[in-house]
């Protein structure tokens, strides 16, 4: 272990120790300064941002591995972990909000967090089966105790252990899959894993080893018959969790998979692009229909979710750098417009009660029409309406599917966001079709409506100007 | 008499492993009653895992197995712990830890 | 004459809506008098889009072109042709005429209400001038968003099922185009229409992408079978709604035939114009009797409409029947019957446009006062309403196609040249001389003559110079088209010959 | 002034006048309104007479000119033009004499009339358009004069528009007007298709070549190219021309204003078919089929309407019936290659049915707008002029020797009678026997009108008087030309190749050069009638009409009782109205609710849209329901999960 590795690490360490420091301040802050722990989470973000960019603007093609290559860093890790910031953020700014109006704002939610947010980075920098695994539990664990944020609340405990026990199955099944590639291989490092599978493609071991792999991600990403947390969980915890968990998880769940998947066992693609395929089409067809049947926003974001994972397997399955890029925009692109989406939710929501029935949203458009103009633009754009950037991520991962020459699910697929559709255009038609029940203001901080106005006009702007993420996502393959 | 009866072979190990890890599931999807069960067979089942790592390190001959062997178990420590800490929340709120009983949520 | 002419007519629109929305709720006099100003602006730009545009030539003109997403070399693309430009000039009239008509109708959340128009007139715009197969996607289906908004918040009692409906439906049969585009740029490596104009594909292909388009353009169209959105879309939205419904936006679905389906599709389409043939003269003559049953005005003028849209599609595709049924003296007879039924097929677009948007504009008035679209809430109008009546019978005369009328002039031409192909389509196409009086007239005598029918007719107020104004504005619209057609044919004789030279070589490699 | 100005002056002058009076008409206000188009007409009809002049007596040569290009797309130009023959001449004087002397007529007709300009514009908009379409030199501008002067009569009919009658009458005979104009649409087409140009010039230059050309409509069966186009063509003259079975919106007609029934549906419009097939004279020429098509269509209109005459009760349907057989014989001497004699029957016949209807309309206004002749009767002592006028124009009708009448329909029956084409037979007997009919119901008019018991009832009588001199002096000067203009142009205008440049006979056609060679003058003509049969059918009808309905009352009480079933059916009018009604009014209506309920309704929106949409909703509850909240279910899909993609790489993947 040099300098150099630490070096290399540096986000990740700052991150680390960040979240201790700001642990130990919590404890000896008074109540009423809790402000500045949410000031604090969102600088560190900033100065590990700008860490991070450093290699953008130095080198962004570079690789470099540390700590005997189990961490590595190239330009997806980069994007990725910066929009791992920005989206965090903004959350951050989101949650105080939330958390103040629920009286739930304690240190623990920044400090868990940001240790999600550490789990993440290392998985999005895995380069070894142990970092992978590493990341991925640190993910974990900082979301189960999150969905157990409100400690009075039934649901919230009921979502956390139903989130706790199927994610242990979920990394229990993984860890199993794991051992028999390590049993095949020999190795932990994904670099050896990819060269010797090269040869060893074919025995059974691996194989096992694979499908096992392919269900903790599954499971991870929520796609369908590894989704059932999905709803539960989204509907249980607090929206402020909700919204963390629909984000930089998916991020880097989005990252394990791909540092799986192609950087260890691509000579295996012609058997894992089956699995995505058959899970791709039954989350689009599951998520969609689903979504169509609830009342509750909360739970049809979940479903949408799910749906929209499906979408983003579609770029993954080609298993080509095209396709790659795809999901990855995808995946980014997603993240931006459901953390909008529920903080729109945040910001309905009064004392105690979250703004979660769909019929809260009656007449938003007379209320507040900034708002509803962010969720209309919100929901045009996770239903893949041009000119927002929903329809840009549907637009490339459709041409990767088309690529690989699979028409039908191409077909599948945009047929179902047809169906889709429907339930977004639904939450439009309650805010701008029908009178509203409450004439009753609705209102939030300066710094969450900005950041929410942002929010909303990205979706617009980042379709407009989708150029420039294109080619970043581009870059990272 | 093949092989199999006669000396211990990696394929003993390996199908030790598939048989815990197998009963750790079933535990999972079979219980009705009891979450401290589930978390128990989610125990179990990282021992499996373990198993199968250890196993696989002495057929190849080098550590990396028996490392990962460390922080699984180290993990599995948090993972009861916070397991343990949600189980007392939930029964708090509910007074209840029978898992048929966890139906708020659905649909 | 500017070179950014399109981006300024696609633009202005689109930023002037913004000012309009600052308006507020609170000042509606402002948002209107704002959007009509912007909506003249756009109206007087594109004079210079008519006065510059060279009629000689088949090229596009005022073509823009800057990179958009490298990546994938998809460019902002603009220009206009021959069917373009014409459009293009009467999305911009429609757009002053929508302000107007919405002058004092729709009293609630007018900001918004004129920003959704001012908007969408800068998207069809778009559609129009787009030559990139992207470009042209993402302002065809953004397109939807604010009509969506339009027919929802500001139309009739069904208006929530009425617009999903639309939605869905459109959304629907665009998906698949979206899969042809981009099977397109996978196969040509460019997202240029002008390339795919040029890009030979086998027969199986072109069936396949045919197909792909023509869910999404006989939808748009809309062609039977279907068709069924666009009554119950004309119905509830509000009467600019309608006007914009009917006289532009069921015209992109025409005009994408023009750009998409011909054209890069000759072959599939000369393969599978039966089809098309088959649904034109049933949307004539099942759609013309359908239409006679009708008891809600704008309903029967939303199934005439489709039966007239019936002659535009029939008029680009009998074409190639044109060629198999051409004899001896082929190229001759060909030429003639061909350019005959595409041209005609414009023309019966642009005039339809004028007679449906006056036509719903006639139904707005009416409505405003008795707020009832039901026929038998009306009879005697006349009595009490002269010059209106005058206006209507009119209109519905052009809309049963009466030659001097630019109603005539397409259904002329068309079925002159239908029966360059046979004789059965032009009689089945020529029996809207009759369907097409009956429906029309039918509702005149209803709602217009007979004696005075109930006390709000009788307390009916004959138009006033507003409406006065939009109406004798698309009477002489029409009547000129009538009388006088040539120029607009000639503007798009080149485009014609152009696309009928393309059109009879095969693609197949 | 040059002459293609003058031309353009003829149309346009009346147009001018139409939309004054009609767009500012409070501007103008009544006064303003007649002087306008009577003056815009007035001149029209000058500057007619005027062309007529220079080529009916100068002999100036055809003039064919164009005005501007309508449309051109490559391969076919559109253009509007002016073609000016001795045929055009012709119309052009009858059209603007006429609507002058209706124009004058209608200021006394129509005094207190709330829609007084109103109905002067649209005269005049008639005006225009009628000349538009018989001085057209192509079929494009002929269909539009075609058209626009079915509007104008649809607007005339249903000028009272707020008579129920009135407008369910003008929507009929707009409606039957576009079933023969589809017709007339699809030989158009044809002729583009063929000669691909709408030029008349270049259209019969061109006709020669398209003999023997065919045309398959039903799979396996050809048809001569050129009989095809003709019975089109003809079809649209059916509607325009009211032949049967396209007759019955012009009775109904009957609804619009007395001077409307005069102008368009007597004098002027409802000739436009029979002008037209004249004009088409070199293509009709080429397909002896369609000539025998229209001879019998022609001869059946002529007999059997005039019998429904028999029994009309209202003054003002006898005298449509009387158009229609009327109709029918110019329609007959077309079928035989009479066309002069056609022309010329139509010319007479505008004179003198025009002066009828007009007599007609100033008995109307006499009895306060009661048209039913049972309650008239006697009112010659109160309105002389008009009782003298009327019996002109009905001995004309009549075709009484040296009246104008006589010579027209006279000459076509000797047409006929020398046609040798099929049913030439048959027509020939129909208009023998149709002489009788027009014989009687003519007198019968008279008589129940003029002569006999005042049967009016006391209030009506107590005003009866004579009509202003608006009205009689257009019936004086309509009068004088019912009389003789027959006598003046029978010569030059049938044997003097008047028409020669006009109207193309093909040689072994040609009854009436055959006719001309023992004519020997006008007055020969008529002293020579005395041997023919026609006169003494003329005779013996009129004898009949005498005896029934002047000398002997009670007879006409008698037959009606003796001949009920016969009375029946030709009141019913051989239920032709009737079977209209029930087959295409109510049936496609029917049709139109039936295909929208189950077509639109039921089938593609209630089973398609939203029943996919149903099935939707419907799946979706279902898998709503799989996520059934309990944690074990969850883990079970997970593994079932596991296991069914293991199973599948254990199946299908065995190779690996």
């Amino acid at each position: 272990m040099t300098a150099n590795d630490l070096f290399i690490a540096l986000p990740e360490l700052f991150i680390l120790g960040m979240a201790c420091l700001i642990m130990l301040i919590d404890l000896y802050l008074p109540d009423n300064r809790r402000g500045i722990i949410s000031f604090f989470s969102v600088m560190t973000l900033l100065f590990a941002g700008i860490m991070v960019m450093r290699w953008q603007v130095a080198d962004a093609a570079s690789v470099q591995y540390a700590f005997n290559g189990t961490f590595v860093r190239d330009s997806m890790a980069d994007v990725l972990k910066l929009f791992c910031f920005i989206v965090l953020a903004a959350v951050f700014i989101y949650a105080k909000h939330y958390l103040r109006t629920f009286n739930l704002f304690r240190g623990e939610y920044y400090v868990l967090s940001l240790f999600l947010l550490l789990g993440a980075m290392v998985l999005i920098s895995a380069a070894s089966l142990l970092t992978v695994y590493l990341g991925l539990e640190l993910i974990s664990l900082s979301s189960y105790a999150l969905v157990a944020l409100d400690r009075d609340s039934r649901r919230g405990s009921e979502a956390a252990m139903k989130y706790f026990v199927l994610g242990s199955l979920a990394s229990g099944l993984l860890l199993y899959g794991l051992s028999m590639i390590y049993g095949v291989t020999g190795s932990l490092s994904l670099a050896n894993i990819a060269e010797t599978t090269a040869v060893a493609s074919g025995n059974i071991t691996l194989i096992f080893g694979l499908v096992f792999v392919v269900i903790g991600i599954a499971f991870k990403l929520g796609a369908v018959p590894f989704h059932m947390w999905v709803p539960d969980v989204y509907h249980g915890a607090p929206a402020a969790v909700t919204m963390l968990i629909g984000s930089v998880p998916k991020l880097a769940a989005f990252a394990m998979a791909i540092r799986l998947l192609d950087n260890g066992l691509i000579p295996l693609q012609g058997q894992w692009m089956g699995m995505l395929t058959v899970l791709a089409a039954l989350s689009i067809i599951i998520g969609n229909l689903v979504a169509i049947a609830q009342t509750n926003l909360k739970r049809m974001l979940a479903y949408s979710t799910i749906s929209h994972m499906g979408f983003m397997l579609l770029g993954i399955l080609s298993g080509t750098a095209q396709g790659y890029s795809a999901a990855m925009f995808y995946a980014i692109s997603y993240a931006i417009m459901s953390t909008g989406a529920f903080a729109v939710l945040i910001m309905l929501s009064r004392a105690g009660i979250e703004a979660e029935n769909l019929d809260d949203y009656k007449g938003l458009n007379q209320r507040n029409p900034l708002l509803a103009a962010i969720m209309l633009m919100l929901m045009f754009s996770m239903a893949g309406i041009p000119v927002f950037v929903g329809f840009f991520a549907k637009w490339l991962v459709i041409q990767a599917t088309l690529d690989a020459g699979l028409l039908w699910l191409a077909v599948l697929a945009v047929v179902f966001s047809v169906i889709g559709a429907f339930y977004y255009l639904r939450v439009v038609k309650l805010m701008y079709f029908d009178e509203p029940e409450s004439e009753e203001k609705v209102t939030a901080p300066a710094d969450f409506r900005f950041v929410l106005t942002i929010n909303g006009v990205a979706q617009l702007l980042l379709g407009i100007f989708a150029n420039a993420l294109i080619a970043l996502c581009i870059a990272s393959f | 008499m093949s092989a199999y009866f006669t000396e211990l072979t990696l394929a003993h190990f390996l199908t030790l492993g598939a048989i815990l890890f197998s009963l750790s599931v079933a535990g999972i999807f079979l219980n009705r009653k009891n979450v401290i069960i589930l978390l128990m067979a989610i125990e179990l089942m990282l021992l499996a895992v373990n198993m199968n790592f250890v196993a696989f390190s002495r057929f190849h001959g080098n550590a990396d197995g028996q490392v990962f062997v460390f922080f699984i178990l180290t993990v599995a420590a948090a993972e009861a712990a916070i397991g343990l800490a949600i189980l007392v929340v939930l029964f708090r709120n509910r007074n209840t830890i029978n898992v048929a009983e966890l139906d708020d949520l659905k649909g | 004459m500017s070179v950014h002419l399109l981006s300024l007519l696609i633009w202005l629109p689109i930023l002037g809506s913004l000012p309009v929305l600052a308006a507020g709720e609170q000042r509606p006099g402002i948002a209107r008098i704002l959007a009509l100003l912007v909506t003249l602006a756009a109206l007087a730009c594109s004079v210079p889009l008519y006065t510059g545009f060279d009629g000689g030539t088949a090229d596009m003109q005022f073509v823009e072109r800057m990179p958009w997403i490298e990546a994938f070399s998809i460019f902002y693309h603009l220009g206009v042709d021959g069917f373009s430009m014409p459009l293009i000039l009467l999305t911009n009239f429609f757009g002053v005429i929508v302000v107007i008509a919405g002058w004092r109708s729709i009293t609630k959340r007018v900001h918004q209400y004129m920003a959704s128009f001012l908007i969408l007139q800068g998207l069809m715009v778009g559609v129009f001038a787009a030559l990139d197969g992207m470009l042209f996607y993402i302002f065809f289906e953004a397109m939807l968003i604010p009509m969506f908004l339009v027919i929802g918040v500001w139309g009739g009692e069904r208006r929530v099922y009425a617009t999903i409906k639309f939605f869905l439906y459109t959304f629907l049969g665009s998906v698949f185009m979206l899969v042809g585009l981009i099977w397109l740029y996978l196969q040509s490596g460019s997202f240029a229409i002008l390339d795919w104009h040029v890009l030979p594909l086998s027969l199986t292909a072109q069936t396949w992408l045919f197909l792909a388009f023509f869910t999404a353009f006989a939808v748009k169209v809309p062609m039977w079978p279907v068709h069924t959105w666009l009554p119950d879309a004309h119905v509830e939205a509000p009467t600019g709604g309608s006007v914009i419904l009917a006289a532009i936006m069921l015209k992109i679905g025409g005009y994408g035939f023009l750009r998409f389906s011909l054209p890069i599709t000759p072959d599939g389409s000369s393969h599978l114009d039966w089809l098309i043939i088959a649904f034109s003269l049933i949307a004539v003559v099942y759609i013309g009797f359908v239409a006679l049953a009708q008891s809600d005005m704008k309903k029967l003028i939303a199934y005439s409409s489709i039966a007239h849209m019936g002659f535009a599609t029939l008029g680009f595709f009998v074409i190639f029947a044109i060629m198999r049924a051409a004899g001896s003296d082929a190229d001759q007879q060909i030429a003639q019957g061909a350019a005959l039924g595409i041209s005609g097929g414009m023309i019966q677009m642009i005039s339809h446009g004028f007679i449906s948007g006056a036509l719903f504009l006639c139904v707005g008035v009416l409505y405003d006062r008795v707020h009832s679209r039901e026929i038998s809430a009306y009879g005697g109008v006349a009595n009490k309403m002269p010059w209106f009546a005058a206006f209507v019978v009119l209109f519905f005369m052009a809309n049963s196609g009466l030659p001097g009328t630019s109603g005539f002039v397409g259904e002329f031409m068309v079925i002159l040249s239908a029966f360059h192909a046979n004789f059965w389509y032009a009689a089945l196409a020529g029996l809207t001389l009759i369907l097409g009086a009956a429906y029309s007239l039918y509702l005149v005598k209803r709602v217009i003559f007979g004696d005075v029918a109930n006390q709000e007719v009788a307390e009916l107020q004959d138009i006033n110079i507003r409406e006065g104004m939009i109406l004798s504005v698309l009477a002489i619209a029409v009547l000129l088209f009538g009388i006088w057609p040539a120029p607009l044919i000639e503007l798009m004789q080149p485009t014609v010959e152009q696309l009928l030279n393309h059109v009879m070589q095969t693609k197949v490699p | 002034m040059d002459i293609k100005t003058i031309l353009l002056l003829i149309p346009l002058l009346p147009l001018a006048g139409s939309i004054i009076a009609g767009l500012l008409r409070n501007q103008v206000g009544r006064a303003g309104a007649h002087w306008v188009t009577i003056l815009g007409v007035a001149a029209s009809c000058g500057l007619s007479f005027y062309v007529f002049k220079l080529i009916a007596l100068d002999g100036m040569a055809a003039i064919n000119t164009s005005i501007y290009t309508w449309a051109l797309t490559d391969g076919i130009r559109f253009e509007i033009g002016f073609l000016i023959d001795s045929l055009t001449v012709v119309m052009m004087v009858v059209v603007t004499f006429v609507s002058l002397m209706v124009h004058i007529y209608t200021i006394g007709y129509m005094r207190d009339d709330p829609g007084y300009q109103r109905f002067f514009s649209y005269i005049a908009l008639f005006t225009f358009s009628m000349l538009m379409l018989v001085m057209s030199n192509n079929f494009l501008q002929l269909f539009f004069g075609w058209e626009a002067v079915g509007l104008v009569s649809y607007l005339l009919i249903g000028f009272w528009f707020k008579k129920e009658s009135a407008i369910f009458a003008n929507l009929k005979a707009f409606l039957v007007n576009r079933v023969g104009d589809f017709g007339f649409l699809l030989g158009i087409a044809a002729i583009v298709a063929t000669f691909g140009t709408l030029d008349y010039a270049e259209t019969f230059a061109r006709a020669p070549e398209a003999v023997g050309q065919t045309i398959s409509i039903f799979p396996g069966t050809e048809w001569a190219l050129l009989t095809f186009i003709c019975i089109c063509l003809f079809i649209g003259a059916m509607g325009k021309s009211a032949q049967a079975p396209l007759h019955v919106w012009l009775p109904d007609s009957m609804e619009g204003p007395t001077p409307i029934s005069a102008l368009i549906h007597a004098a002027t419009m409802v000739t436009a078919g029979i002008f037209m097939v004249a004009r088409m004279s070199p293509l009709f020429e080429l397909s002896e089929v369609a000539l025998s098509f229209v001879l019998v269509i022609g001869a059946i209109t002529a007999l059997f309407m005039g019998l429904i005459g028999l029994v009309q009760n209202d003054i003002k349907r006898v005298v449509a019936y009387s158009t229609l057989s009327q109709l029918g014989y110019m329609t007959v001497a077309l079928g035989a290659s009479a066309y002069s004699a056609a022309i010329f029957h139509l010319m007479t016949h505008a004179f003198f049915k025009a002066l009828l209807f007009l007599g007609a309309g100033s008995v109307i206004i006499a009895m306060h707008h009661r048209q039913d002749m049972r309650e008239m009767g006697g009112l010659r002592k109160y309105m002389p002029i008009t009782f003298i006028t009327a019996w002109l124009g009905s001995l004309a009708l009549m075709g009484v020797p040296l009246f104008s009448g006589f010579y027209s329909k006279d000459l076509i029956i000797e047409a006929v009678h020398l046609a040798q084409r099929p049913g030439a037979g048959f027509a020939y007997w129909c208009v023998l026997i149709g002489v009788v009919v027009t014989a009687l119901y003519s007198l019968r008019l008279l008589f129940l009108t003029f002569h006999g018991k005042e049967r009016m009832e006391e209030s009506v009588r107590s005003h009866l008087h004579e009509s202003p001199l608006v009205v009689t002096v257009p019936l004086i000067l309509l009068a004088v030309p019912s009389v003789l203009i027959g006598y003046f142009t029978v010569e030059p205008m049938l044997f003097g190749g008047f028409f020669q440049d006009a109207i193309q006979v093909n040689p072994n056609n040609d009854v009436l050069a055959e006719i001309g060679h023992h004519f020997h003058g006008p007055m020969a003509m008529a002293l020579h009638a005395f041997v023919t049969p026609v006169f003494w059918l003329v005779v013996l009808g009129s004898a009949a009409a005498v005896l029934i309905w002047y000398w002997k009352p009670q007879l006409a009480v008698w037959f009606s009782q003796t001949l009920s079933p016969v009375q029946r059916v030709l009141d019913k009018k051989y239920w032709f109205d009737e079977a209209y009604q029930f087959l295409f009014a109510r049936g496609s209506l029917g049709l139109g609710k039936s295909l929208w309920r189950f077509g639109d309704a039921g089938l593609i929106d209630g089973a398609l849209v939203n029943g996919s949409a149903g099935i939707i909703g419907r799946l979706a509850g279902f898998f709503r329901h799989l996520q059934s909240g309990y944690l074990f279910h969850y883990a079970f899909v997970m593994i079932i999960g596991l296991i069914v993609i293991i199973a599948a790489f254990v199946i299908f993947h065995q190779g690996i």
